[in-house]
């Protein structure tokens, strides 16, 4: 097959919990990885290295574990800074996950009455809730790109949605429900044309695209670490410099300040000026490990594999009679999860059918109940590749839903 | 491993998910005794919306009638249809009997021996209790229909 | 000596960084524990396990590996609620760290103008800076207790600052700076006279002493995983339930919905209302395996642990010229930090010179600049002990002391 | 390790310690081609207030006076003082170029070679590089006089 990554079997190799079996023997097929990712041996060596050796608060400890922990930390950092191709190091502040970096610009970014935020009916909660939460607060007005029924932006609307009173326009730049690829420079342009914070959610372009935020051309962008082969606890805000420091404050606490007085605190600029308390350390570590193993493969290399094995499970999917794809078909311009139904079998029960054979997939909303409701559905289920998927786990899906199909008897 | 999922999907539930009984709202929302409630489960977007009529029996109130609507899974739908066929008619203390009998049959992961006597058909969900993530799918229209009795007994009650 | 812990020497084996060398070959004598505790195998080893064969989302994913990551996931959070003897496990929320659970309290309790918030000088800036951001959004008053002499809260004027219009009486169990030991059940009733919620910050508490909720009788309470033998990346907030459930939320995003529409949300009671995204899950598995760690040792050995190395470590230190403690100097009264001033030595220039001998302490303010300036000093030294600290590591901090002293000629 | 320790702690750092050279605020300062900053490390809140006296010189303003009060650890104190001493008397523009040189030993990780008749009493702080947590203690005077004189010099463009 075209595509693929060449060294597959090694690449596998690095990923110990793929030598899994469950109950009954049956090896482990992982196919929710949009979900969250598995975690290469590299990565896990990392974090145990500097917990068993390394281990100590950053910035505020000047012995040597202190300095050692700090630059690594730090060195995180760069790295993070390199696999986004930032312009400085300062523009990339750790969070705890995707989500909170999208509340803490929901939080940040004054907003007021008369104010719009224009989001998408892709968008995943996080995106969503977040903002409805700020308009609430302060009065401003939440708008939205509809969807086609091909699954992608409806953007016929778009002069009319995005005016000169909107201030934020915020849309993810893969679906993790469609698989739908989104024109982010295309927005952020249009964004920037009527002097509105344009922010990207790179959740789930991160692990399988190539980012490059000057060439997005976007004012933020968030992504998770537990997508990117990276640990949980941790997520990445990224931002044009000049903006972080006009942003106020998020978090009181530790390492945010300048100076602290009883009456009142002046504070430091980014990227600690929104790293209140001991950030996740080990984590970031972890991360920074992980966009590097990453980038030794190459996001291109990923890319393509991803595309290949999309396109091998489009056609494998639509093999199953009854099964319907929701989102693009065209393998080129999606992302690699892939949400469908079967007709008269429920979500639930299928991924119940699949799980008993091994094949771990997801069922319900995806965090994306709007997208399904637009698409007439209450829940459906999602598998989704990554670097470590073989053709044969995609055979594996596919006669797996056929022996759903034939469980729950749905031809008689 | 198809033994467990047999378990599971006991020819019972595969029956009352393929012909659910009581299924479809009925009666009228507003009078007396009734009350309606809508109960989601967070993590896949299963509904059901469920109504329950109380009415005065000779040792206090029963429970009238119980109908629904719902989207869900072949356990959350089949848990529903069982629970009409089990608390239509009771007195509402001896429904909320059952109801306890199945919560805890529910939550004793695989451990508890189900009682045949008070749960009838719903001794076949004994093979959920093993499945963590499928409990809360059975126990969607029980945890719905407690609601709502508890409701339609308090507005009686102060009325 | 009295009261040391029995297996001193078998618990040391259990922390693998210990046997670390440091530049020169110096043995390392980490005196920083205040500031990050070190890991114990078992707490490293739990987490590669999760990673290594478990690793999934959690709540969202039906398969095997989630049901197994979801199901030590909410055993962490049932750890946990045993650890603080809470009442029910619905009330503990994971956050990232104390400071976000703090700065949850700060952004979600409603205060308006009239209204007041009242601390204490020798708080730690997680439990300064984010209520006097809460204060200036809404115009609230920011209040504190001053402290006396010997490193106390003065509590004099107590009646005059809690009255009737104060929401919020925050403050800490154990002091990060002074060691002090608060009254933490006497000004949780406090509050509770007047109606206003108690906020306790345990971060330094938590570590060594017994935390019962129901003891101290306060209504939220939050602490710190990397200080409890936990990694980074994970705090707790405990709060009553039904304050908890009373409470807006707080971030949106995925877990914490009941359901989205584009146009508006409801939201899951707690603690999940609380936990929006993918919550830090190898790190609240690691959480719940330090807490059951130390419940295993027991937190009263612990305690008299804490306490004999402290009276020792008073003791020691009071042998060196020109040193002057600040805080309480009975060792019963106060928990391990130690702070202290040398004459004529600036703190960076002991840590410095200790450094070279592989003693690792703190240096500079200690993220309490406001308990700082009260005593007139612009930073201190701090050593902090734990359940690993031996006798002899005090004795080598006291001789790298004396050193110190040699070293920058004080006494010429 | 005590070699390293000596190579932080060279004799002249703590000879400008313990006498430290043009420390004290003087001058007024609102005068004209006057500023003054105020900068903390945020770490370990060592502070410094340093005012800064520009005065035009035949080729453009040259840095007429450097004054400053302070708190903080030996390698600070010391640094502020070479400073003063390196930077009174100098044409901005060659004051400026003094800085880039220290900055640049200073984030050089004990990889660049001092230049002597650049920095003079400054070179003792080559052994500060190794120690990164230090680092910051060292320029802490700097970077306040940096932002002092770009404000002086602004203000007098401006005026
Ligand atoms: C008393 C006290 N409160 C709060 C904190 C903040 O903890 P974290 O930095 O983990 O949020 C600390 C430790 O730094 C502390 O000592
Ligand atoms: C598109 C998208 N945005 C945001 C998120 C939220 O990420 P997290 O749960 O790590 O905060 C996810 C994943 O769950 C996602 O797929």
């Amino acid at each position: 097959m075209q595509g693929l990554l060449p060294d597959l079997d090694v690449i596998r190799k690095d990923f110990p919990i793929l030598e899994r079996t469950l109950a009954g023997g049956a090896p482990l097929v992982y196919l929710d990885s949009a979900n969250t990712s598995q975690k290469p041996q590299v990565v896990i060596d990392t974090m145990v290295d500097h917990l068993e050796r390394h281990n100590a608060n950053i910035a505020r400890a000047m012995h040597q574990l202190g300095a050692e922990s700090t630059e690594a930390y730090e060195g995180a950092r760069d790295k993070v800074a390199a696999f986004l191709n930032a312009p400085s190091r300062n523009e990339v502040v750790f969070t705890k996950n995707a989500t909170e970096a999208l509340n803490l610009l929901a939080r940040t970014i004054e907003l007021g009455p008369g104010d719009n935020v224009v989001i998408t009916e892709m968008e995943h909660h996080s995106n969503i809730v977040s903002w409805q939460l700020a308009c609430e607060r302060s009065g401003a007005e939440l708008r939205w790109f509809g969807l086609t029924d091909d699954g992608r932006l409806d953007l016929t609307d778009a002069d009319r949605l995005v005016d000169e009173h909107t201030k934020v326009v915020a849309f993810t730049w893969v679906s993790n429900m469609l698989g739908t690829i989104n024109p982010v420079a295309d927005l952020a342009a249009r964004a920037r044309a009527v002097g509105a914070y344009s922010v990207v959610d790179a959740s789930q372009a991160a692990p399988q695209l190539a980012v490059d935020v000057q060439e997005v051309g976007c004012d933020f962008l968030v992504f998770t670490g537990h997508k990117v082969c990276g640990p949980t606890g941790i997520g990445v805000l990224w931002g044009r410099e000049e903006l972080l420091n006009e942003l106020p404050p998020f978090h009181g606490g530790g390492e945010m300040i300048e100076t602290v007085t009883m009456a009142r605190s002046t504070f430091a600029r980014a990227p600690h000026r929104f790293e209140a308390g001991t950030p996740p350390i080990v984590e970031a570590i972890g991360l920074g490990c992980a966009v590097d193993y990453l980038a030794h493969i190459g996001l291109d290399a990923i890319h393509a594999h991803e595309q290949a094995i999309t396109a091998y499970a489009l056609e494998g999917l639509q093999s199953v009679p009854g099964l319907t794809v929701l989102g693009p078909l065209d393998a080129t311009q999606r992302g690699g999860a892939i949400s469908f139904e079967l007709d008269g079998v429920h979500p639930h029960d299928i991924a119940q059918v699949l799980d008993s054979r091994g094949v771990a997939v997801r069922a319900g909303h995806h965090c994306a109940k709007p997208a399904h409701a637009r698409f007439g559905v209450q829940s459906s289920t999602r598998m989704s590749s990554y670097l470590y998927t073989t053709p044969a786990e995609i055979d594996a899906l596919v006669e797996a839903l056929h022996h759903t199909r034939s469980y729950f008897k749905v031809d008689r | 491993m198809s033994t467990d999922l047999d378990a599971l999907y006991q020819e019972i539930i595969l029956d009352h998910y393929k012909n659910p009984h009581h299924k479809g709202l009925r009666g009228d929302p507003s009078s007396a005794g009734t009350a309606e409630v809508h109960h989601v489960n967070p993590t896949c977007g299963d509904e059901v919306t469920l109504r329950v009529h109380l009415a005065e029996g000779p040792d206090g109130p029963v429970v009238e009638d119980v109908s629904y609507d719902s989207v869900g899974c072949s356990i959350s739908q089949a848990s529903a249809s069982v629970l009409t066929d089990l608390v239509i008619g009771k007195p509402v203390g001896d429904a909320m009997a059952i109801h306890q009998t199945f919560l805890e049959l529910m939550q004793g992961k695989g451990q508890v021996e189900p009682d045949e006597d008070v749960l009838e058909d719903g001794i076949a969900f004994a093979g959920v209790a093993k499945f963590p993530a499928r409990v809360k799918c059975a126990l969607l229209s029980w945890m719905a229909w407690k609601d709502a009795t508890t409701q339609a007994t308090t507005e009686g009650a102060s009325s």
